[in-house]
């Protein structure tokens, strides 16, 4: 399978709604060492309205995008829902009108998807954040035309990712006070969106 | 950690329902009545001011709605910024033909979303932002623009919204807001976390016989955690880390805060009160308009803030100004 | 339970000193300073009202001396009745030359202390005497002038404070403040308990997952205890217990109060106050000036009260009156 | 010794102060059950108030339970605290102008400080007080002329009397509501009465 379209899309808000139930307690602690501890709860919540939300029947991969960017933004205002619904809201604007895309277009929207996120929350590569995940995951993800290669690719560039960046500080946030005391952690939107991609891998 | 609550699903929107049932001069309003505004609404050739946060501080955010102070306060979810849709709303709802003003703590979720609902209104109306960035514990001197923003915030409420009613434009009412953010420093301590409603563990932990200097209100880890100690001593760590952040142009007359952040008793505020209170009098300082109570809270947390604002004669007498809201009310 | 203190024997004096430093519109006075009165003074050819009670209750006692509420209010150490010789600095205090009337809550100890105090000035004095009764679950019905007086009382003050103000005399304002406090039903319920300075231990130990009913506000136990249940049942259960024993004459007109007894967020007050509302409107009853907020509370304790004061016209008009202090302002 | 004197009032005040440090937390736990658990703070304050008082040089017995009086009334506004100073008062009153008194005066004297503590609370005699544990001590005092004699026989009534009403309920105060379940307790200021008493036998 070289394309993916509306039903993978809800494949993966289906799963990974599923697998948010098995990690709310683990990324809620990761933040509580670090920020507010709500990442997990959030996250529960944001990726549960998606898999909840309703896809017209005559949707587009570009409407549907568009109606879980919306069902997003609906359910959070927090730093992570919020950067999450930009991502969608990207994926929405690069698919419109189409029913499928190429699986090889999913790295360059995860680029596209992480400059819009980097824009709209102001950190930078490096920050240790999502986008490093992000951008991990972008690179890996280039050429490859395989539905279940690009999982497993993506799931394997986040997984390295987060373990080089566990030895590095953290750079925004409240977390940059005490920058030094993060290395060794995780930061909490890494391992989130490392811990999706490895759930997607995985099913 | 025991809430009397219902569903913890329904436990802002339940509050807000009560919070208006209650007090005749907030409404419910926007798209997912997210929104608190005045009843009487938007006054026309007004500058509206508009703030949002997250959940769960009470009287913060939304309380601050009224006469001389906030037009619209968007919520989100317990400590989770206002959604892009509240924020929108707020705007709208606080428009009175000269703009508005968007005031609010500095916190990434809330800036994203209020910036995204200033984008997307910007070609109806005229938005300009300032943040709240009071917390001296959340950033270094240096980059005191990425300061998280807490109790403080009330000050900039209180003197921009005065700005506000003497129908100043929109320019005037952002340089004033903008002045009394930088007038302002705060800093907390904590003794005991809070727990957001359908979560299963406290915000954090902490010791028995513990306190924490320098923490955020969502419970972020703060500068230093010890044994508890006398709270003259307490006091003294905190005046001595706000005068020693003193604006470069300070006057001699200020402003105090002394505030509750849910579970600490009023007799525990006025005791630091009187603490803090003598040492701005050794300092020179002239206290002017104390206030000590619980204006800014985290629900159950056990703890306090200090906030100094640092006034000149106009801070002073906006500061002074009438101002009507059900938890704060001047003249 | 950690407090922001310093030794133990000082917190009662120190908390004071901060409270009339912070609000300038209450003065310590008496021999020991455990008087706190109307900066002003007495005023000449005014009924006075002196109230009095334990500490660690602020608001109450100390915070609602002020026009149209009390003239001086003495005050005991944590959870005592204050001395005989503060009852008696309070009554002298308050003399404006028409007597004064002792408004207090029904506490073994407090009842002594102002017994005593009036007996040794009966020569120079006036005086009669109210107790706070309002508690609907320390006394059976037949009983119930063997009540404790608990958050409810603050309507007494209300009322009897603004009848003062009309310069009746003494046998009307005792008459009104007798009124009000046979209008009035409280009651309460808790979800953790307070210490009290210097002691090892808090005052009463609760399960995890446990409320009990009926409570006293010092730890006194209740009706029942149970697992908690949601905010919807307990105020229905609270509500109903109340309107059990609504006055036989009551008419179609009430003021609630929702009051937090230190360490329950304003969110939670406000999810209760919702469901009241709800519940008193479907039972034929108009609300009336809803009060929701920490007026009464014992320190750190969680929980919450509800009180109902049922208004004939007088009340509701003297409730209604214009009234200030630090902590409650009408008009 | 037939007579008791200044002396032997302060040696009490002392005695009892120093008994005060072990009886705190009992008293608060015994107080707890019924009421708000401040029994043995409030009394160990109240009796260290006592024996810090100065006595003057030149006072008579009458005026020496005067200055204990108002250093006790002083000290506290609550029921027990308050309903002790006015016994004190009581004994004031009864020994005013005298030097030293006959200990069989004792048993009266604890009579009339039962009266006017009656009179000042409200309470009656069997409603399971303080008062109940005075009462028996007056009664066993009649016709005793020595002190060690007096100290014994005051600490055996105080607890015949304890043990007899801890089977009975408590008829005032909160613990009035749930009078049944107080069955089987003892009443904090009985049971301090009757700690004092024993103390004051024993040193
Ligand atoms: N400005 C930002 N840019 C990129 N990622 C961010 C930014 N702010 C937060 N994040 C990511 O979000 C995570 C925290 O998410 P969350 O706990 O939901 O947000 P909040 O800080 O609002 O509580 C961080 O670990 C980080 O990966
Ligand atoms: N009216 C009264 N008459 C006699 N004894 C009383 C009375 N009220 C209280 N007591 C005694 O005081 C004890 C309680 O004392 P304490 O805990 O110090 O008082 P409070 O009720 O003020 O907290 C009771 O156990 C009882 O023996
Ligand atoms: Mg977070
Ligand atoms: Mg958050
Ligand atoms: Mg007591
Ligand atoms: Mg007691």
């Amino acid at each position: 399978m070289s394309d993916f379209g509306i039903n993978e899309v809800k494949w993966a808000a289906t799963v990974s709604a599923r697998a948010m139930v098995g990690l709310e307690q683990e990324l809620n602690d990761a933040d509580a060492k670090l920020g507010d501890g709500d990442t997990g709860g959030m996250l529960a919540r944001v990726i549960g309205a998606l898999d909840g939300a309703t896809i017209a029947a005559d949707a587009d991969l570009g409407a549907a995008f568009s109606t879980y960017a919306r069902a997003a933004a609906t359910a959070t205002g927090s730093s992570l829902g919020t950067l999450f619904a930009t991502a969608l809201m990207t994926f929405a604007k690069e698919t419109k009108g189409r029913s499928s895309a190429p699986i090889t277009e999913l790295g360059p929207m995860l680029g596209k998807a992480r400059d819009t996120m980097m824009a709209r929350g102001g950190a930078k590569l490096g920050d240790k954040t999502v986008l490093d995940g992000l951008d991990a995951v972008a690179a890996a993800l280039e050429g490859i035309s395989g539905g279940s290669d690009a999982r497993n690719k993506a799931a394997a560039a986040a997984l390295v990712a987060l373990d080089e960046y566990r030895g590095k500080p953290n750079k925004i946030g409240r977390a940059r006070m005490f920058a030094d005391a993060t290395i060794g952690m995780d930061d909490p939107g890494m391992l989130a969106f490392a811990k999706l991609c490895g759930a997607l891998a995985q099913d | 950690m025991k809430k009397l609550m219902n569903a913890p699903a329904d436990f802002v929107d339940q509050a807000l329902d009560g919070l208006t049932l209650a007090n005749p001069s907030l409404v419910r309003d926007g798209e997912n009545g997210r929104v608190i505004r005045r009843a009487e609404g938007a006054r026309k050739g007004k500058v509206g001011i508009a703030s949002g946060g997250g959940s769960g501080h009470l009287p913060l955010f939304t309380g601050y709605v009224g006469k001389g102070l906030l037009d619209t306060c968007s919520i989100g979810n317990v400590f989770e910024g206002p959604n892009v849709g509240s924020c929108m709303d707020a705007i709208k709802l606080a428009h009175g033909g000269r703009g508005v003003l968007r005031l609010y703590g500095n916190y990434g979720g809330d800036r994203m979303n209020f910036d995204m609902a200033g984008e997307m209104l910007e070609d109806e109306i005229r938005t300009t932002t300032v943040l709240g960035t009071d917390d001296i514990a959340s950033a270094a001197p240096e980059e005191s623009q990425k300061r998280r923003g807490v109790a403080g915030i009330i000050y900039a409420y209180k003197i921009a919204g005065a700005k506000a009613e003497t129908d100043a434009d929109l320019d005037e009412v952002t340089e004033i807001a903008a002045r009394a953010v930088s007038a302002t420093r705060t800093i907390g301590v904590s003794l005991a976390p809070c727990q957001v409603p359908g979560s299963a563990k406290p915000t954090f932990t902490i010791g028995d016989d513990e306190i924490e200097m320098g923490m955020g209100i969502h419970g972020e880890p703060g500068i230093w955690r010890n044994k508890l100690k006398p709270a003259d001593e307490i006091a003294d760590e905190m005046l001595d880390r706000l005068l020693a952040e003193a604006p470069k142009n300070a006057g001699s007359e200020v402003s105090i805060l002394v505030n509750g952040l849910g579970a600490t008793p009023l007799e525990e505020l006025f005791i630091l009160y009187r603490r803090a209170a003598e040492k701005l009098g050794k300092s020179g300082l002239r206290i002017v308009q104390p206030l000590v109570g619980n204006y800014v809270t985290s629900m159950e947390m056990a703890g306090a803030s200090i906030s100094l604002c640092f006034l000149d004669d106009e801070l002073k007498t906006l500061l002074a100004a009438p101002a009507y809201c059900p938890f704060w009310r001047v003249g």
